[in-house]
């Protein structure tokens, strides 16, 4: 069955929120946000979910603190960060290309990464573009580190990082991505000439699971009608 | 009496004032702003609550800010605040970056009346370099090395926000929009504007009373119908995409904004 | 289904649980404590949020407790809580006494996932010198010599309360009661009995939202009709001062004490 | 006209919270709160109050930590505090008699004084029962001290202390009470027999003002009226 690009990154989400007990995600986030929502459909409901800014997805009603509150009561599993620029260290710069504060690009902040990303057990680095220009050596500007020195309190961190090319899992004793799988369509070389840092790679050269007939219907059907609350533009890739 | 106009409340916000001001989808306080640009403020301290958009945007592009506190500034779905980025690219405005639950824990510090509140996370990031006033402490409960933040508290001069309705008593009805109640409380002065004026008493109403910012907490209150707009209120209306979008060309020059800050908002 | 009844609410607390219990005109889950004496927990630790009254004192008689964590136990215009007071003198409690915004404070910890709380006050009064899991130390924000206690983060095993109402989803609507949020958002099992089930989504409904504890935090809720008798629960009944009185009375002696939980209760 | 001894008291506590912005009065105070309804209605409405556990007479709505919270913002200029013990140096004893924790005598506990007595700039420690067992040498617990070291962090604490028999104020740089007052009917004699500490002695014996008529009928029907919410059982002194 034919599917979209945006569909398999859904997809290899909902894989990666198995068993979760409940999982978060942040504000612009239209594709995490349909992966959680497929993970919760694929759990039977067992999996808790909340879209930030979504009027249907979320019970949040103490201020903007309880998010994070939330994470730091251990009540988040899963949570989803992005970056401006993502290192080989797993560090993200939300905040600017350049020397600080004069950067030469500014983007919006950190928002809740610094945070976030010491306390959710499991978070899914996300970035669909997979360039030299986002995907790079060293990041100018820490908004969160990927890993931290032994004493500093941090039950979570990154677990995996997933671009428009392919999949990553990160080891954080060696603080190094490893490719997990390339996505159909994409090769290892091209994955190589667009990453500005070292990576590990696999033994055998996986490709992407694709998504099976019926989860894509279950993906079109009861997830673009949930997702259309927060993402209305975003869910007019299906069609009603 | 608490209620006045909107030029008054405004009036009660001197230059060089630290404001905290709501994140966009909380009651944002968008015709008191077009109020304060018109009355010529200056040297403003905004701090965001812990993000901004439109709001600090404008303020800053009308050269009233001095300092710019936040976990983020941006137009959201209209992307990147031109008139934020501009300004830190030339060096306009000194920034204080920080990260949303650490502004929340400082004003919540403030809230509480304490000179600093510890957090989780931060150590190792950037943001933490640059913020001098963030300091690493042992936490004291650990018996190993244990390294914490701590976070000074956030007492704002001033707590400006729109919400859906207040009383005769000066009483302010905020829903679900919980920061609200903490800017005020942790504020010395609060200035709110209000969709309608609630013929009764908040406090009296078992139903509206635990989501209701008592009036002692409030300096003076302006009634402001659509006060929110282009951005919306929850429950009461939707942003108003057309007029965001509007403001969101026209702020990516700064012809375009003084344009905009001349005719836009007519 | 969060839904269950009484007895399998109160199964869920395990002996030797600290458990959060708020003050007495604030939702006291006494029908559950009648079940939790019937059921004949062992060596709980109450933390009173801040304080207690009958249900501390009926706990303590009954032989459930170990620990009292508080800023005061008390019958109020009924005099002192003698079960307490008897149970003080005999040493057969271990005591943690504190002052009110130290118990917030540390609940508040508990709620935002942090070890400590810093509070002002505290130094120079014996309340310190007893609890040495209460720290002094230097405020890192200050120039000179600064002390501050700092206060260990308090996170029940189980927070216990009674409120007007829950939904099927297990929403429960908390009014003007707000330690109960604090309450929940900071233990690990919250448990609830409620006056009745709300037909309808508590948290779709713009009134009641502000004021429910969303289901996320909440573990199991029992049908509990008048469920804070002899105590009062705020909008929906007063306190039964006759009823009150009868345990006052009858609390005064071991053999009162004991006839009273035989049949005063019936 | 004639007065009852509640009314001496009321009427001398309200004058004690002249031009005060904002009073709060604790549980089981019927008399502090009358005087601060008192002082309420001879301030022309300006000074505002707050009793606890009243359902008319306050404005708390966000939970047991409010009350803590507007203190250390500033927002409460005086408060009330008792002791089951007060010694000379204004430490006050809420726990019990005798070594803790197994007191000879307990009482409740020591509610918000550890912190209120640092925080509030005016508090009022009010005792009715002036006798060697209440006014003590030294309290056997402190559950709030009286004065506090150097670089103790305290912008609050006593200013007087009002009993039964009279009036006294408190002078922080010496740590010492000094009479101020004697009630009508009373003796510094009566005063000095019934107190366990030392204090200074006023220059000139004065006597406690005694409640002008249009204060007792300003007492008698509008704080009557409104004391009953929360204390309908004191109110009785003041029948209809």
């Amino acid at each position: 069955m034919e599917y979209r690009p945006e569909e398999l990154l859904i997809f290899t989400i909902a894989k990666l929120l198995e068993n979760m007990r409940e999982v978060a995600v942040g504000v612009s986030s239209p594709i995490p946000g349909s992966g959680a929502l497929l993970a919760q459909a694929l759990s039977g409901g067992k999996t808790g979910v909340t879209v930030l800014n979504s009027r249907t997805l979320q019970s949040l009603n103490d201020g903007a603190s309880e998010l994070f509150d939330r994470a730091a009561q251990g009540r988040i599993d899963a949570f989803f960060l992005s970056g401006g620029q993502i290192d080989g260290q797993a560090n993200i710069n939300l905040v600017g290309i350049g020397d600080y504060p004069r950067h030469k690009v500014r983007w919006s902040g950190s928002f809740g990464s610094a945070m976030l990303y010491f306390l959710v057990p499991r978070v899914i680095l996300f970035r669909e573009e997979h360039t030299r220009r986002t995907m790079v050596k060293r990041v100018d500007f820490i908004s969160a580190p990927g890993v931290s020195e032994a004493g500093v309190y941090r039950p979570g961190g990154p677990s995996h990082l997933l671009t428009g090319l392919g999949l990553f899992s990160f080891d954080k004793a060696r603080a190094r991505f490893r490719l997990q799988s390339v996505h159909p369509g994409h090769s290892i070389e091209e994955i190589l000439d667009n990453t500005g840092f070292d990576f590990d790679l696999p033994e055998t050269l996986a490709t992407t699971a694709e998504p099976a007939p019926e989860l894509l219907r279950l993906l079109r059907t009861m997830v673009a009608k949930r997702i259309k609350d927060p993402y209305p533009e975003f869910a007019r890739i299906w069609p009603d | 009496m608490p209620i006045c106009d909107l030029a008054e409340l405004v009036s009660l916000i001197p230059d060089g004032a630290k404001i905290a001001i709501p994140p966009s989808r909380s009651g944002v306080a968008m015709a008191a702003t077009r109020a304060i640009i018109a009355a010529g403020a200056r040297d403003l301290h905004l701090v965001a609550i812990p993000t901004s958009g439109i709001q600090a945007d404008i303020l800053i592009g009308a050269g009233c800010v001095a300092t710019m506190e936040s976990a983020g500034v941006t137009l959201d779905e209209f992307g990147q605040a031109p008139r934020f980025v501009n300004a830190v690219k030339s060096g306009e405005i000194r920034l204080m970056d920080s990260t949303c639950p650490a502004i929340m824990s400082a004003l919540q510090a403030g809230e509480k009346g304490i000179p600093f509140m510890p957090m989780r996370g931060l150590i190792g990031s950037d943001l933490l370099t640059f913020r001098p006033d963030y300091r690493v402490i042992e936490n004291p409960m650990a018996e190993g090395a244990d390294p914490i933040v701590t976070l000074p508290a956030i007492v704002p001069d001033i707590a400006l926000f729109h919400a859906p309705m207040a009383d005769q008593n000066g009483n302010v009805w905020i829903g679900k929009m919980r920061e609200l109640m903490t800017m005020a409380h942790a504020a010395k002065v609060t200035l709110v504007t209000v969709e309608k004026i609630f013929d009764g008493d908040l406090m009296a109403d078992p139903l509206r009373a635990p989501a209701t910012i008592p009036a002692l907490y409030i300096t003076k209150i302006a009634k402001a119908g659509n006060g929110a707009w282009p951005l919306g209120l929850e429950g009461v209306y939707d942003i108003d995409k057309k007029g965001f979008s509007t403001y969101a060309k026209a702020a990516k020059t700064s012809d375009g904004f003084a344009d905009y800050l001349d005719f836009g908002t007519t």
